[in-house]
C-alpha cells in the first residue's frame, strides 16, 4: 500500500486562482519632511499655546534624557536607555489623547509621560532602581515602564476592552517596537483587539532596531503596518520624525476608536540615534553613517524650525525653556537623590494583607539588619564544638 | 441546601458572585454558549450575557493579559484555562505581571483576577490533560493557590477567592468534580484563602493532602484504623500559598509522625516546603522521617498507566504504617 | 504646564495617505465542486493508480474513524476525537511529501497518517491512552499527535530550518486549525520561518470551529489565509474538501519550499462534521442545518464520483477495499487491545540514563506494587500506639 | 593555563564545542553579531558564520520552539535566553515539549539541546532582570537543571550540558559572571552533571549552596572559622536538578548541623526539597534545624534595595551560628 514517488508537479507555471479582494490596506503619511517641506493640505491646525507646550515638553525631554545619560556616566543612576531622536511619536500620541483615556508605554515614551504629568524624578526612580518609579501617580491613568517585550500590547488590548466594557467614552493607546511585533502576545492581542473591536491605538514604534538586530532581519514583511492586515483592519505607516504627520494620523486613529470604529495599527518610522541602552555599544552592529543619515532627520530641529517658521518660536522663548527646564531637571535630581529607600516595603506590596509567613520574614530580616551578629564564640578551636 | 457535585458547587459560586457584583466577568475559551468543557460555567452566558461571560479566541496568553488590562479597568476578571496543561502560554503573563502589579505600582493597581483551572489526574485523559502544576504556582511570590477538595469547600473557597483583591490561582481537582456530592448550604459562604482544616481527627500520626489526593488520604485513614489501629489525623491544606503552617505544627507536635500525599511530583513539590517548614519549627517533635507519597519525577503516564503514578490510599496505608514503625 | 482639552479632530473625513502596494496577495482555489463539476483547466493529471491508492486511504481513515467511535461507546478507547469529514485536506498534503519529507501534524490527520505508514493500532493507542501510539515508527518522518495548539507550528518550523541547514532537499509541511491561528506560537512560527525563508507549507485547516467558538468569532479577518501578508508572503485559501485543489495547491507549495521558494500560507476550508471529542455535545452550539449543509460537501462522495466518472472505481473495487480495510482495523484492534503496558515505562524514557532519584523512585513503586502492604498491626487499640 | 572570567570561560566552552561538532547551533537574540548583550557568545558569529550563530527574532517561544524542531533535525542547539526573567515566554514549549518529547515518542525524539540564560540578582539591574526561577524549572521532570559558581566549572559543566542527550537548563550567575578569574586548564574538561562538590571541607556545620550565593556561603565560612571558630563545610550543588543526594548526606551525617543558602525565594525552593531530602535519609544525624538562607517570597526589589533581599555572607553567618547554638 506504501509506494512512495513524487507526485506530478506542473513545475514552474502555476495553477491559476482566483484573487480575493481584501477590504483592507496599508497606506503612508508624512506632513512635514525632513527637510523642514511642509504638506499645507495636510497640516494639522493646532492651536499656538498647544504646539508651544509640545515643544516645551519634547525639549524637556530630550534635556532629561541626555542628563540621565550624564547621571549614568557619574554612577548617580543605573544602567539607563535613551529615547534620543524618538521624541515625536509618543509625544504626538499623547497629545491626542484626552486625561482620562489610557496609555500604555514599552520604554521609550518619556515625553508623553511628561506631557501626561509623571514628575520627572518619577523617570529618575525608575531607572535608578526603585518602585517609585513604576508607581503611576494617582490620577493619572497610564501603566509604567515595564520591559517584559509585547506583554504590554494584552494589557493595553484588555484595558481598552475595559473602556469599552465601561462605556465611558476612554480609550487606550499602546505602544510595541519594532522587535516587539515578533512576540506571540502582539498578535494575540491585535486578535482579541479585533475580534471584540475595542478602542485600542497600537502604535508600532519602528525604531529600525532591537538591539543589535536590524528591522529588515526581524519581519520578512515589506512594512510593518501591514501585520494589520491579518487582522482585517487598516494599516498605516507614518514619519514618527514628524510629530505633525504623527498627530494626524494619532487623532483619527482615536476619533475611530472613541466613536466604536474598533483598532488601528500605526507604525511610526523613526530612529533610535544612541544606544540601546548605556550596556550597549551600537558600534558593534551599525556604521556611523547610517546615525548621521538619521540625525538629519532628528524630530526636535524639523519641529522648531516649523515653529519658528510659524514665528511662534524665537530664541528668547527656545532659552527661557531651556531655563525652566534646567531648573525642573535639577529639582527633579535633588528629590530623587534625598530619598529614603525602604527596603522593607519589599514586604509591604505583595499583597493587601501581609501574609503570615512573609510577616515572619519580614521580622527575620528586621532581626537580622538591627541585631548585632552574635558575639564571637569562647569556643577554643574550630571543628571541638558539637 | 442541595446536595451538589463540585462543577454544580463552583457553578452555583460563580453565579453568587456574578449576581452580587457587575465587575466579575468571566472569560476563556468555551466557557459561554458552550458553558465550559466541564460545565463549570454552564447557564451564565445565558443568565449574564456575552458581555459578562466572554468565549474568546483560543490564546490563553490573551485571556490572562486581557484580564490584567481589565483588572487596571476596575473589573474583577475570572479566567478559565481549559486544563492545567494548558496554563503555560499564559505563564509569562502571571510570572511577569499578574503577581507584580500591586507591588511594581505600590498598590495604585492591582490584579483582583482568579485563575481557574481543571487539576489533575484520574479522568482517563490524554497528555496535556492531567498535570498538577501547583508547585510551579505556589513559588511564585505574590499569587495565593487555592485547591479545593469537595462540593462544599470549593464554593466557598472560590467565592473568596474572587473577592480576594489579589490574584488567586484556582485549581479545580477534577478526578473530584462529578466523584461525589455534598451538602451545600443555600446562602453563600467564605472559607478564608490559606487556612486547612482537620479532615479527620487522629492521634498517631499525621497525613497532610489537599485536592484529589485527600480523598485517598481519607480512605487511608479508615484503612489504617480498621486495619492497623492507627488513629491518623488528615490535613486537608486547601491552599497551598500561603500554607497553614499553623495547622500543619499543631498536628504534627501532637503526632510526631508525618506523610504527606500529594499527585504533583515530588522534586521541588509543596510537599519539599511542608517538610522544610516541620523541620525549621517543630523538629523536636518529630520521631520518624517524613514520608511523601507523591506522583513522581516523570511524565505522568498517558492513561492506562495512570494509576501506578498517582498516589492511593494503598500507598499512604503504606507509607504511615512505615512511618510509624521506624 | 499640564492642560487638557480635546485635541482638534478633522472629524470624519480622513487625512489623504499615500497606498503602499505590497508584492503579496490572497487567492482561492477549487478545482471539484461540491455538486462534482470538474474545472478541467485545474485539474491534477495524477496516475490512476495514485488516485485509487488515496481513495482507498481516505475510506480507511472513514472507516477506522467510525470504528473508534464505536470503540469510544463501548468503554474500548478513550476520549475520541473524529477527523470525519476533513480528510481530504491532510490526505492530499501528504500525497505531495516525499516519504523523507516531514510531517508534523495537529490531532486531526488520521488519513495522512495512514498514507505515511502508520499502522492503525497506533491511532488506537494514542486515544487509548498509551505512549505507544505517540512513539513515531522508525523510518518515519512525523512527530506524533500532540495536543498544546499552535505550538507544534514552532516545531515545524524549526524542522523545516534543519532541512534548509542540512541541504537534504527536504521539506516540512505542518498543520494547524482556525483555533490555531489564534496563538501566539503560530505567528511567531510564520515571522521566523519567513525571516530564515525556510521550506515549511503550513496548513490550516478551517474546519469553522474551534469546540464551541466559530471562525467568525476566532478572527476578524476575513480569511485566515490573509494571515499570510502579515509575514510577506502570499497566502492561498482551498477548498478543502476538494483533494484535488489540495493536491493542486499543496504541489506547488512543496515544489517552491524544495527549491527554496520559501514558506506558504495555505488555508484549507473544510468543516467537522461530528462532535469535537467524544466529550462534546456540539448540538449545544450548532444547528443541525449547518451540519446538513456541509454533509454535502463530504470530500468521500466527490472523490468517489469523480473516480467513478473517470471509471476508476466501481462498486467492486469499493466491496474489496471495504473488506481489506476492515480486516486491517480488525487486525488493529487485536494488536491494541492484546498489549500489556508497563507502568514502569514512565521511568524508562524520561532521560537517556535513568538519574539516581528516577531509580530510587522506580525501586519505591516496584517494592509497593510487588510487596503486600504490612501485616495488621497486632496493637490493642488505635490511639495507643506511640 | 588562562585566567578567565566566567563570560570567558563560557565563551571558550561554546567555540570549542562548535568546533568539535558542527551541529552545535547557538541561537537567540543579539548572540550574533553582538556578541550577546553579556559577550558570551562574542567572537562565534565570526568564526562560524550566520548558518551556525543565529541572531533571532525577538520571542523567546520561537527560539525554544524551533530548537526542538532543530534537535528533531539531529542538530544540538544552544539557545541563549537574554535574561531569565525572559525565558517564560517559552515555558510552556520547555514545559510541554522540551522535557517530554523523548517520553513521548518512547525514544524516537529527543532534545539535546542546553537553554542557557543569565541569572540572579546583584547587578543592578532593572525589574525582570535579577530573577533566579531554578525551582520551576527544577520541579520538571525530564530537564536537568545545572548552575555554575565559578569560571572553570561553568566551562565544564556548559560542555558537559551540550553533550548530554536530554535538555539541560543552563542558569549562569550573572554576579559572578566577570566578578573574578579562576585558572582554566588548555584542553577542554567536563564535570558530570548532578554532582555536587565540597568547596569547603569543615566539620562543624554544612552550608549547601550553589551559584552567586556559593560566594557569599564560602566567605560566612571564613568569618565563621575566623571569628566564631565554627568550621564550616561548604557544598557547592553545580546541578539542582538531579540533585547530589548522596555528597549532602555525607555531609549533615558528619555535621549534624545545616544551613542552606540560595537567592531564589523561599517557598517551594530548591532549600525546602534539599530538607526534605535530609529528613527522608538523615533525620537521625540532625541536630538542629535547618535553615534556610534565600531570597524571600517577594519580587526582588528593584536595585536600591536588592541587597536586603539578597542573601549575604551575614545572614549565612547569623544562620550557621544559631544553628550550632540550638
Ligand atoms: C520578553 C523579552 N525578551 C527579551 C528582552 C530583552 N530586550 C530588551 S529590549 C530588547 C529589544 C527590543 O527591541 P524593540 O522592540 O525594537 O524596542 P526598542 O528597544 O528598539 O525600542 C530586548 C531583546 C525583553 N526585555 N523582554
Ligand atoms: C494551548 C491549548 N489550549 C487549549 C486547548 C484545548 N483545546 C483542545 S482542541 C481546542 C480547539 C481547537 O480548535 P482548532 O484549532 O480550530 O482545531 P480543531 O479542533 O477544530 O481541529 C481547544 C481549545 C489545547 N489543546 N491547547
Ligand atoms: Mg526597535
Ligand atoms: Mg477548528
Amino acid at each position: 500500500m506504501r509506494v512512495w514517488a513524487d507526485p506530478p508537479q506542473k513545475k514552474g507555471n502555476r495553477v491559476p486562482r482566483e484573487n480575493i479582494p481584501l477590504p483592507c490596506r496599508v497606506e503612508s503619511l508624512s506632513v512635514l519632511s525632513a527637510d523642514g517641506v511642509l504638506d499645507k493640505d495636510l497640516e494639522p491646525k493646532l492651536p499656538e499655546a498647544d504646539l508651544k507646550r509640545l515643544y516645551r515638553t519634547m525639549l524637556a525631554s530630550r534635556m532629561l534624557d541626555q542628563r540621565c545619560l550624564m547621571l549614568q556616566r557619574q554612577g548617580r543612576l543605573g544602567t539607563y536607555g535613551p529615547c534620543r531622536g524618538q521624541e515625536a511619536t509618543p509625544l504626538g500620541v499623547a497629545y491626542c489623547l484626552r486625561e482620562e483615556d489610557w496609555f500604555v508605554p514599552t520604554y521609550r515614551e518619556l515625553p508623553a509621560y511628561l506631557w501626561r504629568g509623571w514628575p520627572m524624578e518619577k523617570h529618575l526612580y525608575w531607572w535608578g532602581g526603585s518602585e517609585l518609579g513604576s508607581a503611576t501617580p494617582d490620577g493619572i491613568n497610564d501603566l509604567p515602564l515595564c520591559v517584559p517585550i509585547g506583554t504590554q500590547c494584552q494589557h493595553a488590548m484588555g484595558i481598552a476592552w475595559g473602556c469599552k466594557l465601561r462605556g465611558d467614552n476612554t480609550i487606550c493607546a499602546c505602544f510595541v517596537g519594532d522587535g516587539g511585533t515578533s512576540q506571540g502576545d502582539f498578535h494575540e492581542a491585535m486578535n482579541f483587539a479585533t475580534v471584540y473591536h475595542v478602542p485600542l491605538v497600537m502604535v508600532i514604534q519602528n525604531n529600525h532596531w532591537a538591539i543589535s538586530l536590524p528591522r529588515h532581519k526581524q519581519s520578512a514583511s515589506q512594512t510593518l503596518a501591514q501585520k494589520a492586515l491579518a487582522y482585517g483592519i487598516d494599516g498605516i505607516q507614518v514619519d514618527g520624525n514628524d510629530i505633525l504627520a504623527v498627530i494626524a494620523a494619532t487623532s483619527e486613529a482615536v476619533e475611530k476608536a472613541r466613536t466604536g470604529g474598533g483598532p488601528t495599527v500605526i507604525e511610526a518610522i523613526t530612529y533610535r540615534l544612541m544606544m540601546h541602552t548605556t550596556a550597549d555599544d551600537p558600534k558593534k552592529y551599525r556604521t556611523a553613517e547610517e546615525v548621521a543619515e538619521w540625525e538629519k532627520r532628528d524630530p526636535l530641529p524639523r519641529f522648531a524650525g516649523y515653529l519658528r517658521q510659524k514665528g511662534i518660536l524665537d530664541d528668547d522663548t527656545e532659552a527661557a525653556f531651556k531655563d525652566e527646564i534646567n531648573a525642573e531637571i535639577e529639582h527633579a535630581v535633588e528629590i530623587y537623590e534625598n530619598t529614603q529607600h525602604d527596603p522593607f516595603d519589599m514586604f509591604r506590596y505583595m499583597y493587601a494583607e501581609m501574609t503570615p509567613e512573609l510577616q515572619r520574614q519580614m521580622a527575620e530580616l528586621k532581626r537580622h539588619l538591627e541585631t548585632p551578629l552574635p558575639a564571637p564564640s569562647p569556643r577554643e578551636q574550630a571543628g571541638d564544638v558539637v | 441546601m442541595a446536595q451538589l457535585t463540585m462543577v454544580q458547587a463552583l457553578n452555583l459560586a460563580l453565579a453568587e458572585l456574578m449576581r452580587d457584583d457587575p465587575d466579575v466577568l468571566v472569560l476563556g475559551e468555551d466557557v459561554g454558549v458552550d458553558g465550559g468543557v466541564f460545565r463549570v460555567t454552564d447557564g451564565l452566558y445565558q443568565e449574564f450575557g456575552d458581555q459578562r461571560v466572554i468565549d474568546t479566541p483560543l490564546a490563553e496568553a490573551a485571556i490572562v493579559g486581557a484580564a490584567i488590562g481589565l483588572c487596571v479597568r476596575g473589573f474583577r476578571p475570572v479566567c478559565e484555562m481549559q486544563f492545567d496543561g494548558f496554563s503555560f502560554p499564559a505563564f509569562h503573563h502571571i510570572e511577569g505581571h499578574v503577581r507584580r502589579l500591586r507591588n511594581r505600582t505600590r498598590g495604585r493597581f492591582t490584579c483582583p483576577m482568579v485563575v481557574r483551572m481543571p487539576y489533575g489526574g484520574g479522568i482517563r485523559a490524554i497528555e496535556h490533560h492531567s498535570e498538577a502544576p501547583e508547585a510551579t504556582y505556589a513559588h511564585l511570590a505574590g499569587l495565593k493557590v487555592v485547591i479545593p477538595s469537595g462540593p462544599r469547600n470549593a464554593r466557598a473557597l472560590l467565592r473568596t477567592a474572587v473577592l480576594d483583591p489579589d490574584p488567586v490561582i484556582f485549581f479545580e481537582p477534577k478526578a473530584s468534580y462529578r466523584a461525589f456530592r455534598e451538602e451545600v448550604p443555600d446562602d453563600p459562604e467564605t472559607l478564608p484563602i490559606g487556612k486547612g482544616v482537620v479532615a479527620r481527627a487522629g492521634r498517631d500520626a499525621t497525613i497532610i493532602s489537599y485536592g484529589a489526593t485527600l480523598r485517598a488520604a481519607l480512605e487511608a485513614a479508615e484503612e489504617l484504623y480498621d486495619e492497623y489501629h492507627i488513629d491518623a489525623e488528615v490535613l486537608d491544606l486547601l491552599s497551598v500559598a500561603p500554607l497553614d503552617a499553623e495547622l500543619i505544627h499543631e498536628s504534627v507536635r501532637k503526632t510526631g509522625r508525618v506523610v504527606v500525599a500529594h499527585e504533583a511530583p515530588r522534586h521541588c513539590g509543596v510537599g519539599a516546603e511542608i517538610v522544610a517548614r516541620i523541620v525549621e519549627e517543630s523538629l523536636l517533635f518529630l520521631e520518624a522521617p517524613v514520608a511523601r507519597v507523591t506522583g513522581f519525577d516523570t511524565i505522568i503516564p498517558f492513561f492506562v498507566n495512570e494509576k501506578a503514578y498517582l498516589p492511593d490510599a494503598a500507598r499512604i496505608v503504606r507509607a504511615t504504617v512505615e512511618t510509624l514503625a521506624f
